[in-house]
């Protein structure tokens, strides 16, 4: 596993290696090297399935990271290459050439965080949401109670309650 | 022709009493069937409910006229299928207009419901129902022929067609009967009737939680309200014409029902036991031991 | 925020296809392959005692259209156990809409399957019920800040009982259908004639948050 | 009058006369060749002018004062009178046809021409061996150099090799007329007829007949021929075949009379497995002279035993010769002129013919004339030869003309076809100079005057075969009017002649009924003609061909009628197939079968007078012991027409490849001709036994697995036509089930079922045309929802599948029930059962037929489609109204058809009581169900209307679609490969063996065929070494390996 992640290090100009567990490594790269590294790490390391395309919003720094989570089921161990790129022009090179299901995850994340992937097929079709014409609703600065409100019949009257205090004021009122 | 018009009206009460009786039966069959499965089932006139609610729907649709006639016939295949089958033996009123030669005239009325139905069927332009009906086709073609041979078999031990006398050949204590004469003919009407009632092994024409309910997919309100009606004629009649050629017949109603709805129930047993049959496994499996079964009993008498 | 796209369905666009005698058809697939017209209200009976009657029926044979959404339909199929045994109460259920009179959401109800809520709804015939299981059904529910699924379905469609809870129980559920029953025998279960008089209404909550509006008006 | 000798001094002094000319007169030189062979024809017709009238004697010439056997004398008669008039007009018309060649040709082509022309004259006129073997080598060389005129070293080496052949044959013949001098002492043929008896003489007279017959290029030994044929110019091709070898022919028959009796039958044999073979291997030939040649030597061959067996056949020799002569002259030239025209070998350059009406309304007629089919002479000539045959046993020789026959159709017929079908695209307009057309056109209109006389020798009843072969004669000539007038002409004629027609037949039901099916059915299938534009060319003179032919089959006259018509018929109807578009292939399968069923009915008709003396076979006693093999032969003769399993591949083709709107004629009334045969059959044989089993229960088998095979077909066809024709197949094996159940009730389900067959059956096929005339597509799974746009052939197709299928109410009832009765008494259950299953099978592909084409999604672009022309659609109701009386009136037809059966057939009849039909088993009542039916029917119907009158109305994408909404109609419409299930579980009964089986056969024989014109290698040594070869086999054949 080490070796493995030396071999990433000589190869490509690797930012951060963070230690999950002893098979779990995420492997932080730069934008245009992410996908050759995955690439690297299906054709020589033998990892060969495609765990997940997954995204974190890091919207304080303004950008968001990208994980390509893959497996390798001789050492039973997942690396996970992670690259940052900008929020704003949200745009990052596909991955469909290396998996076929890759381009489904990519049309996901087109539709929740509005990440380009030229050249992903059938990218633009709607995935969950049908018709959706707002800004991609899992950006952070999208304010989805404010959206629910204006959008759905909010049925007036309803409370919300923290359970823990509810739960106690109901079930223990005297204590 | 002159029209005997006390018989009409006996042929209609007889109508009357048979849709009652097979829709009872049918709650009937579904409450132990229920029971069968630890539940305690639905009330026993529930069918009746059935009805009148389908029967009162406020509003239907219509894909055309085909679409439209597609229950007539239906149902017509129905009624003309007890319009032709003698009731009790012996009772000139009860025997309805059954005339000789009329085991043909309903077996082929039998097609005259089916067919209609498929053409209605096929008009609400329903995938299911296409294939709905070309599996029932495909393997009703099957199931007839070792029924038709058996029939045949009888035909041939009472030499006629009628049932009448096929009845009559079989009065006088139950080894009279064709099921204890030529044992073989029967059990290969017996399970080729399995096939014709479509159930369990062979419903994969309707096929419940594949395509939905098959043929009748676009039907509703009057519509089905026909169906069912015809389904608790057809399948009571169908079960008469059984306890006619194989079971000697009935001589009063007590009779009649009894038997008619221990054949019934044979079905149903063997519904609740077995799965259902791929298309390409019925279809061979009635040529394979019925028909050996039907051949031997033709070659019998 | 970008300004509204339009979406445009590739199966419902205009097309032109050549005839048999090498004119040219337009197809207009909404204008040609969908019915147009809109529901109408369906008087009840006028002799009361008729009405009665048949609601009695309507009341005693309720078939409920197979349709789960969300996480209430696995409630739904221990009704039918020997537990439960809803068939007791001429509860049966159906495969097809056209047979069927009472529709059961159960649970949050998502943008996406409101649409096919809806079409399935306006394929049945009338009179038909609606029956809506747990709070997300009422106000929301715990998904009442969620930007797809919708807070009221009786903006969506008339609704004859909700039952609360998340997720009610069986016995909850059996409890709707004893209401159920009453209200139709009080003949108040008009579901099926309301939808056709405020149809605009219900249309217009139904179009504001389906905004790929695919289908024709009404889905006969 | 201008003794015969003055035909060679004619010739003598032109050839002087062009010996003078300068080639500058080229022209007027080849003008006075003209007119020394117009002299020339003069005297020669001016002698068979006068044999005929009687005003002249036949004379002897004598040379040199002396009488014979001192002198050479040329004898005339009316055999002379004849040929040497066939040679001199050939000569003529030769000349004319080759102007352009001989103009620029030098003069001496001119007189090589005349000195062949004298050559063959004297070869026949002359009665002196010598002379005879003098001329014959002039002839010879004379051919040679007409070989050349075309200087391409293929023809060059061709006459080379034929020099060689010839010095071979000639060398043989003066050996042999040397010992014959040295026997006899004198040269004259009259003076020899004993010398055969003299010691010796034998060999004399064998050497002397191998020279001629080798000469007349028999087969193996005739490879130099065929390939002076393929090489040579085709104007001397059509010498070589139309006037060289009969007069060739003629010497052998000059010469029979010295030879022994035995030999005859050797010499006969070799003819006729020339003919066999030569047709054969000319199925292979895609080079047209060359397949022309093998076709002359065939005919050759067939003559060549004529004349042989002259003795044999009697009075009836002159029949016979005549027709094959006369046919071979002027088709055989007539084809070679033809190819001279297109001046091309390859079929497909034929298709400029296409575009000279004339010329090729000239060329079908040549093919056919030489085929063999009615009504030209060889038809006759060669069914008088197989009756002479077929009363001295002569079964290997049947046996042989058949095969050679059946060969000869099958490439004459491929080439037709292809040239019928030919591409369009020809070099523009080809200019034809009048003198290449006049000479074609003459020779037309010999064989057709020809074919004339010999209808006209037969004596043939006039109302039956004289007025419609006129008829359709007229149409002929009426052919470029527009389509509607001839279509009203032809239903006008055909009604007219149902009209004179009636009172001969008014006493016979049988034959009532099947006229009135033939009729009724001709003219109702004319009727949607109307909805053609154009004059639509070709189409219906063979209509009234296929009419007028069936109507033949109908009159009880002699055999020879219902042959001639049955082959008319076949003509008509395969011209009717071949004018589908696709039609090719499966018009020559149709041409193919139907030839061998009609060659199987011949050898048959050959064999019937050994048990039945001269009647005809369609009113026997109905006890005729021990004919099984005649019945076999026309039972497998009818069956191939009413397409039994096995037998029925070509059927779906033809069927489906026709006209949409010709289909109706030629399968659902032209079908019932087989019934009609296979029906006469049953009643007038009786039971038969064929090596002590008894044929009707095989019949039975295969009847049962017909209609099982045929249905199971229709299910898994998209192609609607093919699906329909495939369920004819179905019905026919019901009826021959039927027939072969041979009890009363038995063949009234089979008569019914004729009729009702025809009835439905061409119902269908038109609603089909209908659909497929609107939306130009076969195929169901293209289809859908039409019932919105064409309701009214929805309602002909459902009432026409609820017949079918057999259901009460309607008419088909009837059948069924009655077959159940019958089944029942006649103990055949498991075939019964099996005819049950495969009706049960036919509810598949109705069902499939209708719903995939009517109901269903409707496709896009037959959204306009509207219902089929009202001209399709009124026979189509008048079919209907006929149902429907069936349905409540059945006794109407069953009662008169029940009268048709005759009393010796076993079983019991139906009893009519009033409306109430009756058997030992159980009565029926066709009325009662009906009303019963229609009550139930409009009550309920009432009542649904009366509930559901507020039903909405919805289109067809307003379906419940598991909550989603249809995408497409083409993905919603279940139609392709609808049993799917079916196959998968009863696939396997499906296994094309019948096709299999046939594919085998054909490329069987193709192979042999290849092996076998391997011998030919085109080496002039070796075709020399082929003669001696064969005549040392001759020897041994003959003496059978003693010294003669």
């Amino acid at each position: 596993m080490e070796k493995i992640i030396q071999h990433l290090q000589g190869a490509f100009d690797v930012k951060a290696v963070k230690k999950q567990r002893n098979d779990l490594y995420f492997v932080t790269v730069g934008k245009d090297q992410a996908i050759p590294a995955v690439t690297y790490l299906r054709d020589a390391e033998g990892f060969s399935h495609l765990v997940m395309i997954t995204v974190a919003d890091w919207m304080e720094k303004g950008v968001f990271e990208l994980n390509y989570i893959v497996h390798n089921y001789q050492l039973h161990a997942d690396i996970s290459i992670c690259t940052n790129i900008d929020r704003e022009e949200a745009t990052m090179h596909s991955a469909h050439h290396l998996w076929e299901q890759a381009w489904t995850y990519q049309r996901e994340l087109k539709e929740m965080y509005g990440i380009e992937f030229p050249g992903s097929p059938r990218v633009d079709e709607s995935f969950n949401l049908e018709g959706w014409d707002n800004i991609p609703p899992m950006r952070r600065e999208f304010d989805t109670l404010k959206y629910a409100n204006e959008t759905f019949f909010p049925r007036p009257g309803r409370v919300s309650h923290d359970p823990a205090t509810y739960m106690k004021q109901k079930l223990y009122p005297n204590e | 022709m002159s029209i005997d018009w006390i018989k009409l009206l006996f042929t209609l009460l007889g109508l009357f009493i048979v849709l009652n009786y097979g829709l009872l039966q049918y709650g009937l069959i579904r409450r132990i069937t229920a029971r069968i499965g630890k539940r305690i089932g639905m009330p026993v006139y529930q069918p009746y409910i059935d009805l009148v609610k389908n029967y009162a729907m406020r509003s239907q649709i219509t894909h055309g006229v085909m679409f439209y006639l597609g229950p007539v016939f239906r149902l017509v295949g129905g009624v003309g299928i007890f319009m032709f089958m003698p009731l009790i033996y012996g009772s000139y009123y009860w025997s309805n207009y059954s005339f000789a030669g009329d085991v043909i005239l309903i077996m082929y009325f039998m097609f005259f419901g089916m067919l209609g139905m498929a053409l209605g069927a096929s008009e609400g332009g329903h995938p299911y129902s296409f294939i709905g009906i070309s599996r029932g086709l495909s393997q009703f073609t099957t199931v007839e022929v070792p029924f038709t041979l058996a029939v045949i078999a009888v035909a041939v031990q009472h030499h006629s067609f009628s049932l009448t006398e096929i009845v009559a050949g079989q009065q006088g204590g139950i080894m009279h009967w064709n099921i204890m004469t030529n044992p073989f003919a029967g059990i290969a009407a017996m399970l080729a009737f399995l096939g014709m009632m479509m159930a369990s092994p062979f419903n994969v024409v309707q096929a419940p939680q594949e395509i939905p309910i098959g043929p009748p997919t676009e039907y509703h309100g009057t519509y089905l309200g026909l169906l069912q009606t015809n389904r608790a004629i057809l399948y009571v009649s169908e079960s008469i014409l059984m306890v006619n050629l194989f079971f000697g017949g009935a001589t009063n109603w007590v009779e009649l029902i009894v038997k008619s709805f221990c054949v019934f129930f044979w079905p149903v047993f063997v519904g609740l036991v077995f799965p259902r049959f791929r298309i390409d496994q019925s279809i061979p499996w009635f040529l394979k031991i019925p028909l050996i079964l039907s051949i031997i009993g033709i070659f019998m008498v | 925020m970008e300004d509204k796209k339009t979406f445009i369905d590739p199966d419902l666009t205009k097309r032109t296809v050549i005839g048999p005698n090498g004119e040219d058809i337009t197809v207009d697939p909404i204008q040609d392959y969908f019915c147009d017209a809109l529901p109408k209200k369906h008087e009840p009976k006028r002799a009361k005692i008729f009405e009665n009657f048949f609601n009695w029926a309507r009341a005693e044979s309720i078939w409920v259209l197979g349709f789960g959404t969300g996480c209430g339909s696995i409630e739904l199929y221990p009704l039918l156990t020997p537990r439960f045994d809803a068939y007791r109460f001429g509860v049966q259920m159906r495969p097809t809409p056209r047979q069927a009179n009472l529709m059961i959401i159960s649970g949050y109800l998502s943008v996406k399957t409101l649409k096919r809520a809806i079409r399935s709804y306006e394929q049945m015939q009338n009179p038909k019920f609606v029956m809506a299981l747990g709070s997300c059904t009422i106000n929301g529910g715990m998904y009442f800040d969620s930007y797809n699924t919708i807070n009221r379905l009786d903006k969506y469609m008339p609704v004859d009982v909700y039952v609360a809870g998340c997720m009610p129980r069986p016995e909850a559920i059996l409890a709707g259908f004893e209401a159920l029953k009453k209200r139709i025998k009080a003949g108040k279960a008009e579901g099926a004639n309301l939808y056709a008089e405020n149809f605009e209404t219900y249309k217009a909550n139904q179009k504001k948050i389906i905004r790929d509006w695919n289908m024709p008006d009404y889905n006969w | 009058m201008v003794s015969p000798v003055h035909i060679v001094s004619i010739g003598l002094i032109t050839a002087f006369l062009l010996g003078l000319g300068k080639k500058s007169q080229q022209q007027m030189l080849v003008f006075v060749l003209m007119i020394a062979t117009a002299a020339m024809t003069m005297v020669s017709g001016s002698w068979l002018i006068g044999l005929m009238t009687g005003s002249l004697k036949p004379t002897d010439v004598f040379t040199a004062g002396f009488k014979p056997p001192f002198a050479i004398n040329l004898r005339m008669t009316m055999d002379e009178a004849v040929l040497t008039t066939m040679v001199n007009v050939f000569g003529f018309l030769t000349v004319i046809y080759l102007f352009d060649v001989l103009k620029k040709a030098g003069k001496h082509l001119l007189s090589i021409i005349v000195v062949f022309l004298i050559g063959l004259n004297v070869v026949v006129m002359t009665r002196d061996l010598f002379n005879l073997f003098v001329f014959l080598e002039i002839t010879s060389i004379a051919t040679a150099g007409l070989v050349i005129i075309i200087q391409d070293s293929k023809s060059i080496s061709a006459g080379f090799k034929f020099l060689m052949a010839s010095s071979v044959i000639s060398g043989i013949l003066l050996i042999g007329i040397i010992f014959a001098y040295s026997y006899v002492g004198n040269l004259n043929i009259d003076f020899m007829t004993n010398l055969s008896m003299v010691k010796g003489g034998a060999v004399a007279v064998f050497l002397v007949m191998t020279a001629i017959i080798l000469e007349s290029k028999q087969f193996p030994a005739n490879g130099w021929a065929l390939d002076m044929y393929e090489s040579a110019h085709p104007a001397i091709g059509s010498a070589l075949s139309a006037v060289s070898a009969p007069a060739i022919l003629f010497v052998v028959y000059k010469l029979m009379p010295m030879v022994p009796e035995n030999w005859h039958p050797v010499i006969g044999l070799l003819g006729l497995i020339t003919f066999a073979f030569s047709n054969f291997l000319a199925t292979r030939q895609e080079n047209i002279r060359r397949m022309l040649g093998y076709s002359s030597v065939a005919q050759g061959g067939l003559m060549l035993t004529v004349v042989a067996m002259s003795v044999y056949f009697g009075q009836s020799f002159w029949f016979i010769i005549l027709g094959f002569l006369l046919t071979n002259f002027f088709a055989k030239a007539g084809l070679f002129w033809l190819n001279g025209i297109v001046n091309s070998d390859d079929q497909n350059k034929w298709g400029i013919l296409r575009k000279r009406p004339v010329l090729f309304f000239l060329f079908g007629v040549f093919v056919v004339a030489m085929a063999g089919l009615p009504p030209f002479p060889t038809f006759f000539a060669k069914w008088e030869m197989i009756m002479q045959l077929a009363q001295g046993n002569g079964w290997g020789w049947i046996v042989l003309i058949l095969l050679g026959s059946i060969f000869e159709i099958a490439f004459l017929f491929k080439w037709f076809g292809r040239v019928f079908h030919a591409v369009k695209d020809q070099p523009a307009e080809p200019v034809i100079p009048w003198f290449k057309e006049f000479p074609v056109m003459l020779f037309g209109a010999g064989i057709l005057a020809t074919s004339y006389y010999f209808i006209k020798y037969q004596q043939f009843d006039n109302l039956f075969v004289l007025i419609p072969l006129l008829i359709v004669a007229a149409f002929v000539v009426i052919d470029f009017l527009p389509a509607f007038i001839k279509n009203i002409l032809l239903i006008a004629a055909l009604t007219f002649y149902g009209y004179i027609i009636y009172p001969e037949i008014k006493g016979n039901i049988m034959q009532l009924v099947f006229m009135s099916v033939f009729l009724v059915g001709g003219i109702l299938t004319l009727i949607p003609g109307f909805a053609t534009k154009g004059t639509r060319a070709g189409f219906y003179p063979f209509a009234a061909m296929t009419i007028f032919g069936l109507i033949m089959l109908v009159n009880p006259g002699d055999n020879l009628t219902f042959f001639m018509g049955w082959e008319q018929m076949a003509l008509g109807s395969y011209i009717l197939i071949l004018r589908g578009k696709k039609a090719e292939r499966p018009a020559q399968q149709y041409m193919l079968f139907s030839a061998g069923g009609a060659y199987l009915m011949l050898a048959a008709f050959g064999m019937l007078p050994h048990f039945a003396g001269d009647t005809f076979f369609g009113n026997l006693s109905g006890l005729i012991p021990g004919a099984g093999v005649v019945f076999v032969l026309f039972a497998l003769g009818f069956m191939l027409k009413t397409a039994a399993i096995g037998l029925h591949i070509w059927l779906p083709g033809a069927y489906s490849e026709a006209e949409d709107d010709a289909t109706p004629l030629v399968s659902g009334v032209l079908i019932n001709a087989g019934v009609l045969g296979l029906f006469w059959i049953v009643t007038s044989f009786g039971p038969q036994q064929l090596f002590g089993y008894d044929i009707f229960q095989l019949m039975g088998w295969i009847g049962a697995i017909t209609a099982i095979g045929g249905n199971m077909l229709a299910i898994y066809e998209e192609d609607m036509k093919r699906l329909i024709a495939y369920s004819s197949v179905g019905a026919m094996g019901y009826i021959i089930f039927a027939l072969s159940m041979d009890s009363k009730l038995g063949l009234l389900i089979a008569l019914y079922y004729m009729v009702l067959h025809f009835i439905y059956k061409t119902m269908l096929f038109m609603s089909a045309a209908g659909v497929i005339y609107r939306t130009k597509t076969r195929n169901m799974y293209e289809m859908g929802g039409l019932i919105k746009s064409m309701p009214w052939s929805f309602i002909v197709v459902l009432i026409g599948i609820i017949t079918l299928a057999g259901m009460p109410p309607l008419a088909g009832f009837a059948g069924k029930w009655m077959f159940y009765n019958a089944v029942v008494m006649k103990g055949w259950y498991l075939q019964g059962t099996m005819v049950f299953f495969s009706g049960i099978v036919a509810f598949l592909y109705l069902y499939k037929l209708i719903a995939s084409v009517f109901l269903g999604q409707l496709k896009d672009n037959h959204r306009r489609v509207k219902e089929a022309p009202f001209v399709y659609l009124l026979p189509q109701f008048i079919f209907v109204i006929a149902i429907m009386v069936l349905s409540i009136f059945p006794q109407v037809l069953l009662e008169p058809l029940a009268t048709i059966i005759p009393d010796r057939v076993p079983g019991e009849a139906i009893l009519w009581d009033g409306r109430l039909a009756m058997t030992s088993f159980g009565y029926w009542n066709a009325f009662a169900v009906m009303t019963t039916v229609i009550v139930m029917f409009a009550t309920i119907f009432l009542w649904l209307t009366y509930h559901s009158r507020k039903a909405q109305k919805v289109k067809q994408f307003n379906i419940v679609f598991a909550a989603e909404r249809p995408f497409r109609p083409e993905t919603t419409h279940v139609s392709y490969n609808m049993f799917a299930g079916y196959k998968k579980a009863l696939g396997w009964l499906m296994t094309p063996l019948a096709t299999q089986f046939w594919t085998g056969i054909s490329d069987w024989s193709t192979a042999i065929a290849d092996k076998v014109r391997s011998w030919y290698t085109g080496n002039g040594q070796t075709y020399a070494m082929h003669l001696l070869l064969y005549a040392f086999v001759l020897y041994l054949l003959i003496s059978g390996g003693k010294i003669l």
